[in-house]
């Protein structure tokens, strides 16, 4: 009655597109050539609406920007994988799958610009709002999952959290209720090395993100990133099972944030240009850009095309955007209730008199 | 039995009853047992209502609220949670968000903080956060106050905090038959709804109360007892404090209008206002510490908007500005018949 | 180069310093600027006192308040922490229980909700709880309120709930002559301090700061501008704001008093009841929601304790009922110098 | 490139008394016999106690409690691990381990009396004062850990919670930092099987609460709750390994709350007595009784004379607690700050005034 082993468990890491782009062959996934090359085109668009916010940004025309720069793979992965019905519960640099879910590239850009209608999506777009506070989307994410259990649809929940969000309270007590009520929920860390200047090593003493399933008894897996296959394989596995009703996974996603935390931010500051410059070369649209390219499904006139074509696409959605019409100052207080109770109404008069309208 | 709570009936339940007390046959029933069967037969009426908290299942809630629904309605739809209230509310708010109507309960009112950023960070601002693309239809119910002798952080009145960051409802019953229009009505609205069920009185006394369904709706204060001389404001177990103390004012020949606020907010500001500028005295009463509890509200409205009609100033009895007092000590906190018959000795001498 | 935090100087610092900023030389500094000097200084003379929160170390925080404290204090001392605001407040709390004096940064006000059950059951707690045996000589820190085209989340003033629930002294400075004696105060003080940075002003202008260390009291209100018609009762950037109105005023031929309150607990009520006493009208602002906001309190205690002197209602100038708009609005929900004026103009009119 | 396994990880579980009394000799720790028959003595006195606060309970005398019974193994055994500077943070059933280490008898009673001296603790006894909020208390004793890192000082903080206790992001929190900081932290979880009502399984989906640990790159170790000399063991390899400065232990004690939740509880309601009667016979008093009878070191007369000196030393504590005067209502204002200020001041003399004081 010694000593007894009463658990065993193990995080495999899954890679299958290289850096120079070269693939695994035996563990490479049945996607069409279109959809690999829908991939890459998507992956383009949103570095480049990226960039622009930026840019808009720096011009004084948009509010505080979080750029997704290099992390731009597991959102054309999940884009692919997820199907119709399943939800996008976002952490705050998941701009590039809402807008493959659906979103307007001009709503969102409104978001941060300043404007609440940027969080007004199109009905049938099952995208949650933007939630500011670090980790607590990751506690809809199971909601979502428990609710589509119960109410027996195969809709699957897709929650977004970075590598800081780990550590709040809000992530455990999100993976235990879906471990425990075996939600319809799929957990994507997006381990992008840095919570704005902490890095992911004084984050949590783990070797990796992923073993944090194994606190909750549910699968988890860690993937490179930065490889749109792999993640797009971990999506699937983790969405049919969920799916199938077999409960949650957590998927760590190793990548990096290529740019500041934010517009307010220098990283600068805080971390070596060197780091920076070695995960430029591990870049996820590089990457894949080189296996069509061996493949002969991409070349230069039709990178120029789609520069072309993104190009417009943006100016579109910044035009789109600086033609709103101003917010209106009663949208202060009108969605605060179904119903506008009287006192509310009072203080919206009271500002209506004072803007003259 | 469980009922499959995607089958919603078309339209919902919420047009079908009267909006107050029918006719019909009535039962005798404490305030807990109006919560129980209110509950029992909101989940009967519309299937998207479901119960989730820590022991409301199989145990029938700590408090015996929610005694035989699991039974009655399955485990899809009465949920024995992990202990963690802040899962617990940020699940029911996405659950809210996606098409059910969770009614959460919160063990203790003292144990709501670590769901403060759900409930304010989120549960309230979702709908205007997305402009009405989203709403969250949900209802916390949390015994609140003092009185039962409890251990530290269980006989908590936190109702302040709710009241100034601004997107929930917050409804506190003093009645059986309040409890049951107010809690269906809760159940039933849109947006997210605090329901603080005053513990202290959950068994205190019966009422009639009316065995179909019925709502009461929120903004409107009751006025349990009408007077000339004073005007006495409370909510939750204070009502009966208030009452009493209106008895023995009666006696010396003062005849104290009690306020029964019922709903915090939106607040019944006009049935105040009218009592206050009746009486021209007033006396808050609450048992939350005094400094920045809701009553300064109520002082405050009635100075922007009966301060001329006031021939003293508004008094308040509330808990003192400590911590609420283990239980040999609590009955000193806690506001007593006395000492609201004394603030009101105050407005009639000042 | 790291201090030990162990070596105590016998009987602490904080009797050694004058209450007062003394004679000597001065420093024009911005007000986050005076934090980050105070820090410095407070953790020379003591080495108890530790900088802890999310980016504080490397980084200086985010706005630069800690900058340069990790390379002069070393890791021990500044302490980079996880992304979670219960486990730093509530290690805070133990460390402070057992011989540290943790500085705590909150990187915005709006992220506090997930440390309140540690702040509120805990930190406001341990001394009553444990009838003195322990204590919580602890600080925290947070930029707050609105007016930097934040995002949501970041722009808010959760004052009162911190009000409502004793034990927890809460001080707002609205200079850099205050804040820095006031946070050195604060980390002086032998029980737990919320320390309200208004982020707006951070770096709106700056004030010859002295450069020797001294301490302002708590529970002391300024009158940075004395007045005879009407009273503006404000803290934090709204201070500003009610300068300006009263520049305007003045113009008008109406004499504003502008009181400073600088700590909401303990309250400085004798200078403000004062200045409404002889003012007969008074105007209170703040930034959070009007509902059950501070504001509310302050009214109620003139209705106390100076109603026979008002000559109007007190009037409240606030945020409004609502969530705090994002950036494109913000404008319009904050109170303006035009609001305050208007608010002055209507108790003068009433 | 495929798929690589990134972490290995396993728990272990320790036994080393069994329920007829024998042990395994090799995991035998040392320990002499004055110290195995004090942790005897002492465990027979927390079920004294405990079973007096109930009956006091019953009658009037004593407000809400929460039984130990069951759980005595664990907090014995500490007892004898810790280091006089070592501090404990309890949850709310180690009554047992705050009598061991130093806490009066009849000021702990107080508390649960409704008495708030009753955590007015002596000055040398390093005990924290019950924490209601469940699990709360598990963050400081991860800042106790790192506050005792910091100063250099020697002393480790072993910390309590539930099994319940681990599924608030508080536990989450406190497991995190003390992994990052490398806290001279021992977390213990006694995992009573129920959380009030809800059932171990009910509470994560996890097979063991022991793994969690692996979620904070942290040893963990499952212990039989109810066998005294594996808890030791194991609390000597954590409170060593903590005060070496490598840091945190999780350490899963298995055990079984005998009784119900509290004295306003009826376990009745929701357990089966079958379940119950199988924990009696696992009993961790008996169990050392047997052993010890085995080795010669405890007999009937052993036992009649322990048990006299036990009902006297309970008896004196009851007498203490109502000796006390009554609490003095100015109590209620005196603590909440180093000096009251006015406000206060003036609320309590309004309280006098009305009590006539
Ligand atoms: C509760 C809370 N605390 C602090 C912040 C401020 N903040 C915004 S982003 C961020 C870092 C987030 O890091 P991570 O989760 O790794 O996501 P990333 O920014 O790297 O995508 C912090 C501290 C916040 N938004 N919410
Ligand atoms: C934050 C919080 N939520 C709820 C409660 C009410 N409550 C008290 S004890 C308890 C169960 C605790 O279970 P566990 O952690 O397993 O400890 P045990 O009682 O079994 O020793 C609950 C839900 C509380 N005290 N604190
Ligand atoms: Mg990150
Ligand atoms: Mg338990």
């Amino acid at each position: 009655m010694p000593r007894t082993t009463v658990l065993r468990a193990s995080i495999e890491r899954l890679e299958i597109l290289a850096p120079d782009g070269s693939v695994d062959g035996e563990l490479m996934p049945a996607l069409t050539d279109e959809e690999m090359t829908g991939m890459y085109r998507d992956m383009v668009r949103m570095r480049a609406y990226d960039a622009k916010a930026v840019k808009l940004q720096r011009q004084g025309r948009m509010g505080t920007w979080a750029s997704l720069k290099g992390q731009e793979a597991a959102q054309a992965a999940f884009a692919v994988a997820m199907a119709p019905e399943d939800w996008l519960v976002p952490a705050i640099r998941e701009q590039g799958l809402a807008l493959a879910r659906g979103v307007p590239g001009h709503v969102l850009y409104a978001y941060w610009a300043g404007d609440e209608r940027g969080s007004f999506f199109p009905e049938d777009v099952r995208v949650f709002p933007t939630a500011v506070p670090i980790g607590s989307q990751l506690i809809h994410g199971a909601g979502i999952g428990m609710s589509m259990r119960l109410q027996g649809q195969d809709a699957v929940a897709v929650t977004f959290g970075g590598d800081g969000s780990t550590s709040e309270g809000d992530f455990h007590e999100a993976l235990n209720f879906a471990g425990v009520f075996k939600a319809q929920t799929v957990f994507v860390i997006q381990n992008n090395q840095w919570a704005i200047s902490v890095p992911r090593v004084s984050q949590s003493a783990a070797e990796t993100l992923a073993q944090k399933a194994i606190a909750y008894g549910i699968p988890g897996i860690q993937v490179d990133g930065n490889d749109v296959f792999a993640v797009y394989v971990a999506a699937r596995e983790a969405l049919d099972r969920a799916r199938r009703g077999e409960g949650p996974t957590l998927i760590e996603s190793v990548t990096y944030r290529l740019g500041d935390h934010t517009t307010a931010d220098d990283a600068g500051r805080y971390r070596d240009p060197e780091e920076v410059a070695a995960w430029e070369t591990r870049d996820p649209i590089l990457r894949l850009r080189r296996y069509l390219e061996s493949r002969g499904l991409w070349d230069e006139p039709r990178e120029a095309a789609l520069a072309g074509e993104v190009g417009r696409w943006v100016e579109a959605q910044v035009e789109a955007l600086e033609a709103m019409p101003a917010p209106d100052p009663g949208d202060i207080f009108r969605f605060m209730y179904a119903e506008m109770p009287p006192h509310l109404a009072g203080q919206m008069h009271e500002l209506m008199e004072e803007v003259g309208s | 039995m469980s009922t499959r709570l995607a089958e919603r009936p078309e339209g919902g339940a919420s047009a079908a009853h009267p909006v107050t007390p029918g006719e019909g046959k009535t039962e005798r029933l404490t305030i807990v047992r109006a919560v129980r069967d209110t509950l029992a037969q909101e989940m009967e009426l519309d299937p998207r209502v479901l119960v989730m908290g820590e022991d409301v299942g199989v145990n029938g809630g700590v408090f015996r609220a929610t005694e035989g629904l699991l039974e009655r309605f399955g485990p899809e739809r009465v949920l024995d949670t992990p202990l963690a209230e802040d899962g617990i509310v940020g699940t029911a708010v996405a659950m809210a968000m996606t098409g059910l109507r969770p009614v959460v309960e919160i063990q203790f009112m003292g144990f709501v903080y670590p769901a403060v950023n759900q409930i304010l960070a989120h549960a309230a601002r979702i709908r205007n956060r997305t402009r009405g693309r989203y709403h969250v239809p949900m209802v916390l119910r949390m015994p609140y106050g003092g009185g039962i002798h409890a251990p530290e952080s269980h006989s908590e009145s936190y109702e302040a905090m709710f009241l100034n960051a601004p997107g929930i409802k917050v409804v506190v019953p003093s009645t059986p038959r309040d409890t049951k229009g107010l809690l269906a009505t809760a159940i039933r609205d849109e947006d997210p709804v605090l329901f603080l069920e005053p513990k202290r009185v959950y068994r205190a006394f019966r009422e009639d109360v009316p065995v179909d369904p019925y709502t009461i709706p929120l903004g409107e204060a009751a006025i349990p007892r009408p007077g000339e001389d004073v005007t006495l404001i409370a909510w939750g177990a204070m009502v009966r404090v208030c009452l009493d103390a209106a008895k023995v004012l009666e006696r010396e020949g003062v005849s104290a209008e009690v306020v029964d606020l019922r709903t915090l907010n939106p607040l019944d500001r006009e049935t105040m206002l009218g009592s206050v500028r009746k009486t021209g005295r007033a006396v808050v009463v609450h048992e939350a510490p005094r400094t920045a509890g809701f009553g300064a509200e109520l002082v405050a409205q009635i100075n922007e908007h009966a301060l001329l009609h006031l021939e003293a100033p508004v008094q308040r009895v509330t808990g003192f500005d400590t911590v609420f007092p283990y239980a040999r000590l609590e009955k000193l906190y806690l506001p007593s018949r006395e000492r609201v018959v004394q603030a009101v000795r105050r407005t009639l001498e000042f």
